[in-house]
């Protein structure tokens, strides 16, 4: 979809590139342990980057909630496993619906606000969330959180769970991409660039937007599904405020309205921030590499290639205006 | 009764650093429609400074030293325009990026610490309430630069100017309003208020270096209260947030207390028509 | 400019503990690599920081070589107070740099979240947390895990019997609000009634709150004859002390360990004078005995004492040292660290008290290792 | 097509000698990637008053916006003999151009009558003032009767009123009016012409974008017209008004 060679890749370019890139890379990062760990971790947060890009990049929430998102789906998980013993992988579907719910709730309200309130505004959300989470002792553990969730059913070990996180990646593009292929993906596009037209086309705006956020939230649940039955312990500080904006500039970073650009964003900047030397001046490397980034690339470090190589097919073409940028698919011929 | 009005008192003057925070966010937003998640980091650094430097110099240091860090932001951000970026979120996350080096900095120079200094030791009783001075002061002084600025706002030509390219940003342009200018101005001022902010923090409840993102993120709930448009109602907003916060800490629940500053932002963001001018828009 | 040279020497130790080859443990008597998994940035820096100096004064003190000639590779990574971090942390020395022990998570909650990963990857953890939930049996990997500080429970026992000594009968409460002040709260309201203090009243802030009148107005009016202070996050402290003054809320106020830190007793006002606090040791104020000796090799290398993480990050090290030199001549591996932990006792540390491990007790440290202070004129001084 | 194709020379040469009052040679627009106006050169003599004739999408606007600096633009452009092209609007603003955009894009809603024009006037040498708000307050009465008004609560007729004075009140060489019909009632656009015809006192050029063809005959002395960002046809306001059929084609679309 926004990829230069997409015409020779097929019509599911993205699709097939996350397929062959985690079939190359799954073995070898599975020989190190301490790389498959990290493949858990990244997988997780991949997944939250994506459910950004799903809601920033396509319908146009700009979300700080989504760890909130993934709390709410990795409680279910803990609580349905260890108080009620729901078999494995029946929990998913809680642990997503749940979310997706309250999502499509609180966007009813908030669609018609411009991105910096929407932001906002989620970002209050992702707070009393994590109040909740906090006062519910009885249900949630409190502050202390909830230790010994089981591991879903036979996999158990690091390489399981890394297979399994990269393959819920790889089928959330797909779904994604055929979302975004779909009419449903087309009237997300037309509204993200011209909402009024959207709206004069006969788009009920606020009941699409609303649909995109829910998906994204569903996605954020797997996400936190995935690391609740992963690292077995949950608290309110697991997938926390903190967690929703480091998504949300994974996300940007990465490129938002690329369907890989989530992808991309966390891959880079983990390992970015973890070249670093670390302690006390980590948050200092942090900051600064993201305005370095944001610098270079504004449109994320997709929108920055995909520029290259319009550059390179088109010498006197110039860069499109950030409008452009956030709909990639508009520019293809 | 009286315990009510104590506490809508008590309220009332946490509230003003509240009110302090809310204008430079409420004067960003209109000028440069977005956000400076570092005004918090701006308190944060001034109120170090300024314990390290101490006495009257200390508090000019401290201010500098917050302007500085604003002048900083604002090179960011004329770099970000002029690489051709008019996207408000890039403006609004660099400077949370900001913001998280600031506080970076300050935990690895000045350590873990609390920053506090006292300025006077005896309260005041005033109608039977106990008061700390600085308190007050710190009510005072808020309410005489906001109402300052209410009158440069509203009647002065800088004013004027402000306002004109806050409304309507290409018929600024067209009337060489120097738009940009204006802009830089406002992430400067974000930097002086943030800056007296904290130290007015620094004397009364002290800080540390986790501070920042709280109080950014407090000022922009009383900047939106009451409408983002004029840093009077943004006054307000901070004083009916600080109240708001006091009650519940004094009557509800501490789940109640900790959700009031967030449910204050929702409730406003979803039944006000604040920020509807995104639908309008949308076309170049 | 202290600072910048602890940038280096904590930079040189992660250096030359990434960059040493991963020699094979055992009877060639290579070094012992060691992982400590501190919180370095964030809220629980407080504590984390101190715990690092600590551990890295007493092995540059030691030429990084047990008593017994064993040579010691630190390991240092930062969990930035996040359980993911310190779980990721914790897997990444384990894996990568082939660590026998781990020094840390820094929280309670890190520890939490790293357990099952000590568990999984058969290497212990030496958490220097007092949350009750870490060493709690019923955990399926307490095998793995042994604290190396007084747990929440027995602080909050040894300063609610001080209190108790002054016929004190109605107790009002201020924490903060995370597990810390969380857990402290609900032990004290548990606790307290055995010992004939009712807490009538509890109030909490967030750690950003700028203004805690509120909070003591409410508990002034609830007319308590005394204040515990379950907090860790100084400004919060001193910044509840300062409004009980303003207030009138005229009690004598006593606070949990959380509040036993350097900055925290210079730091505050006139207000703060009498306030009892709980400490582990008292090396900033008034060491005794092994905190002198760790006073002055912190001295040494710059640093000044801030509290009792120095006292807590060496009891990790020092009952990692003790459990490597006890398995003299024999091949160490994680596995054989758990087994010689729990046969610990009376081993060398810094902190006061006996500290004792065993199959069934993974909290070495008891209520012997705590003191009593009294804030007098900026500075904690012991009660006898 | 029978029209004469000047696309790339310059359309018309000035009928008054010295320096046109503005010159546009090869001017295109563009908005990112997508090209709106290609080659577009033309000039306008001091007093002129020129008419920009295209249906909806036509890229007059645009036009207008490459001129005024608020749109990306390629090519050059002189005010009084002076390069303007490749500066801000504001430098723009300074060498003598204002602009008036579709919608009255250049008031300030909020903002009182008064505060408007203050804005306007402010770049006046403070003696002058006095004089240009009198002369403002004579041809648009209404404006001194509302000066207390916000000028989001005008009607449209006086909006565009404030917006002319506006864009007057600096004294600029050449004035650029984007649609001043969009959105009146006919009794208002006759008022609106009485007001533009006024404006020929000042000596300023003007150049208005239209599509209102009875409107546009009534001001103009000149028009060209353009279809898909080129020029297409140039010629005299009389033409139109006696051939409905030219108009029809070169607006593409019902003539009015």
């Amino acid at each position: 979809m926004s990829f230069p060679g997409q015409r020779y890749l097929g019509p599911r370019p993205n699709t097939l590139i996350i397929a062959v890139c985690v079939l190359v890379a799954l073995p070898v990062v599975l020989t190190r342990p301490v790389w498959t760990d990290s493949a858990v971790v990244l997988g997780v947060y991949a997944l939250l980057g994506l459910s950004v890009g799903i809601s920033y990049g396509q319908a146009g929430i700009l979300t700080m909630s989504q760890g909130a998102f993934a709390a709410i789906g990795g409680y279910a998980a803990a609580i349905l496993t260890t108080r009620f013993g729901w078999p494995p992988y029946a929990d998913l579907l809680v642990a997503m619906a749940l979310p997706a719910a309250l999502a499509y709730g609180v966007a009813r309200l908030v669609t018609r606000l411009s991105p910096l309130a929407t932001a906002l505004a989620t970002l209050a959300l992702g707070s009393v969330i994590e109040i909740l989470i906090r006062n519910a002792d009885a249900l949630t553990g409190g502050y202390i959180g909830l230790a010994g969730i089981p591991s879903v059913g036979a996999i158990n070990t690091p390489a399981g769970y890394a297979c399994l996180a990269w393959g819920m990646i790889v089928v959330t593009v797909f779904l994604y991409e055929n979302l975004m292929c779909s009419a449903y993906g087309r009237a997300l596009n037309v509204l993200r660039v011209d909402q009024a037209r959207a709206r004069a086309d006969g788009i009920d705006v606020p009941a699409l937007m609303s649909a995109g956020f829910a998906v994204s939230a569903a996605v954020a649940g797997a996400a936190g599904w995935l690391y609740a039955h992963y690292i077995s312990f949950l608290s309110p500080e697991s997938l926390d405020t903190h967690i929703s904006i480091s998504a949300l500039l994974m996300a940007v970073i990465g490129g938002a309205g690329y369907i890989l650009g989530p992808i991309v964003g966390t891959l880079l900047f983990d390992g970015l921030t973890r070249l670093m030397p670390a302690a006390e001046l980590q948050g200092f490397f942090y900051g600064a590499a993201l305005i370095i980034i944001l610098l270079a690339a504004r449109t994320g470090i997709l929108g920055l290639l995909a520029g290259l190589a319009r550059r390179l097919r088109r010498p006197d073409a110039t860069p499109a205006p950030r409008a452009a940028n956030l709909s990639p698919q508009e520019s293809l011929p | 009764m009286l315990a009510i009005a104590e506490y809508v008192v008590r309220g009332a003057l946490s509230g003003a650093i509240y009110a302090l925070l809310a204008v430079p966010m409420s004067l960003m937003f209109v000028t440069v429609r977005t956000i400076d998640f570092a005004v918090g980091a701006y308190a944060l650094i001034a109120a170090a400074v300024c314990w390290s430097v101490g006495g009257a110099l200390g508090l000019a240091a401290g201010l500098g030293a917050a302007m500085a860090c604003a002048a900083f932001m604002a090179i960011i951000f004329l770099a970000l325009k002029r690489l051709g970026c008019e996207d408000h979120i890039i403006y609004a996350l660099a400077s949370f990026g900001l913001a998280t080096a600031l506080a970076s900095l300050v935990l690895w120079w000045w350590g873990t610490q609390a920053f506090v200094r006292d300025a006077f030791s005896d309260p005041w009783s005033v109608g039977g309430i106990r008061l700390a001075p600085q308190g007050v002061i710190n009510f005072a002084l808020i309410l005489l630069l906001v109402g300052a600025l209410h009158l440069l706002i509203q009647h002065t030509s800088l004013g004027r100017m402000m306002r004109a390219a806050a409304a309507n940003q290409t018929g600024a342009a067209l009337a060489s309003i120097p738009v940009q200018g204006i802009q830089v101005g406002t992430y400067l001022a974000g930097g002086l208020l943030g800056g007296l902010a904290g130290l007015l923090v620094l004397y009364s409840a002290g800080l540390d270096f986790t501070a920042p993102l709280g109080l950014t993120l407090s000022g922009f709930g009383a900047a939106i209260i009451f409408g983002i448009g004029s840093p009077l109602r943004g006054f307000f907003g901070g004083l009916a947030m600080g109240i708001a916060q006091a009650l519940a800490a004094g009557y509800a629940s501490a789940m109640v207390a900790g959700m009031v500053p967030f449910l204050f932002v929702l409730l406003v963001l979803t039944t006000s028509r604040f920020g509807e001018e995104a639908l309008a828009g949308g076309r170049p | 400019m202290i600072k910048s040279i602890t940038r280096r020497v904590v930079l040189a130790a992660a250096v030359a503990g990434l960059a040493a080859p991963a020699l094979a443990q055992g009877a060639d008597r290579g070094p012992v690599k060691l992982g400590a998994v501190l919180s370095l940035s964030g809220p629980a820096a407080v504590f984390g920081i101190p715990e690092r100096d600590a551990i890295q004064a007493v092995l540059k003190q030691m030429h990084s070589t047990t008593p017994d000639g064993r040579r010691i590779d630190l390991v240092l990574v930062d969990d930035k107070s996040n359980p993911t971090e310190a779980a990721r942390a914790v897997s990444q020395v384990i894996n990568n740099d082939q660590v026998v022990a781990i020094i840390g998570p820094s929280t309670g909650s890190g520890i939490l979240a790293a357990g099952p990963i000590a568990q999984r990857l058969k290497v212990p953890l030496l958490g220097p947390a007092g949350t009750l939930a870490i060493t709690d049996p019923k955990n399926e990997f307490y095998p793995w895990v042994f604290r190396v500080a007084p747990s929440d429970i027995v602080d909050i026992r040894v300063i609610l019997r001080d209190m108790a000594k002054s016929k004190t009968k109605k107790v009002g409460i201020f924490y903060q609000e995370d597990a810390y002040g969380k857990t402290g709260v609900d032990e004290a309201k548990i606790f307290g009634p055995t010992i004939g203090l009712n807490v009538v009243d509890t109030v909490s802030a967030p750690y950003t709150a700028t203004d805690l009148t509120a909070q003591a107005t409410k508990l002034r009016n609830a007319g308590v004859e005394a204040v515990f202070l379950q907090v860790s996050i100084s400004a919060l402290g001193s910044s509840f002390l300062k409004a009980a003054r303003q207030v009138g809320l005229d009690v004598p106020i006593y606070a949990n360990a959380g509040l036993a830190q350097r900055s925290f007793a210079e730091n505050t006002g006139p207000e703060a004078e009498g306030l009892r606090v709980l400490s582990i040791g008292n090396i900033p104020f008034d060491p005794v005995g092994g905190e002198v000796e760790l006073a002055k090799m912190l001295q040494a290398e710059g640093k000044v004492p801030q509290g009792w993480g120095e006292l807590v990050g060496t009891n990790a090290l020092m009952a990692a040292v003790a459990a490597i030199d006890a398995q003299k001549g024999k091949e160490i591996t994680g596995e054989s660290m758990r087994d010689t932990l729990e046969t610990l006792c009376n081993f060398k540390a810094y902190a006061r008290g006996k500290a004792c491990f065993a199959k069934d007790k993974h909290d070495g440290w008891g209520e012997d290792a705590l003191v009593i202070t009294e804030l007098r004129n900026k500075q904690l001084k012991t009660l006898d | 097509m029978t029209l004469v194709q000047t696309a790339s020379a310059p359309a018309v040469s000035a009928r008054a000698t010295g320096p046109a009052a503005l010159a546009a040679a090869g001017l295109s627009a563009r908005y990112g990637r997508i090209e709106v106006c290609r080659d577009i050169s033309f000039e306008v003599a001091p007093g002129e008053f020129l008419i920009l004739l295209g249906a909806n999408g036509a890229g007059k606007s645009s036009l207008l916006g490459a001129l005024a600096g608020i749109v990306a633009s390629a090519g050059t452009v002189t005010v009084g003999g002076r390069r303007i092209d490749g500066v801000s609007p504001q430098r723009r603003a300074h060498a003598g151009l204002a602009l008036v955009p579709e919608g009255r894009g250049n008031l300030f809603g909020p903002l009182t009558v008064d505060e408007n024009l203050d804005l306007g006037l402010r770049h006046l040498r403070s003696d002058e003032r006095a004089g240009m708000r009198a002369d403002l307050n004579r041809l648009f009465p209404v404006l001194a009767e509302r000066g207390r008004q916000a000028a989001a609560m005008l009607s449209g007729g006086e909006q565009q009123m404030l917006a002319l004075a506006l864009a007057i009140a600096r004294r600029p060489t050449v004035l650029l009016l984007d649609e001043p019909s969009q959105g009146l009632a006919p009794v208002v656009l006759d008022e609106i012409v009485a007001a533009v015809n006024r404006l020929r006192t000042f000596g300023m050029a003007l150049i208005i974008a239209e599509q209102n063809v009875r409107f546009a005959a009534a001001l103009g002395d000149r028009f060209i017209a353009l279809r898909g960002g080129e020029v297409v046809d140039e010629g005299h306001p009389s033409e139109l008004a006696n051939h409905s059929g030219t108009a029809a084609r070169l607006l593409g679309a019902a003539p009015h």
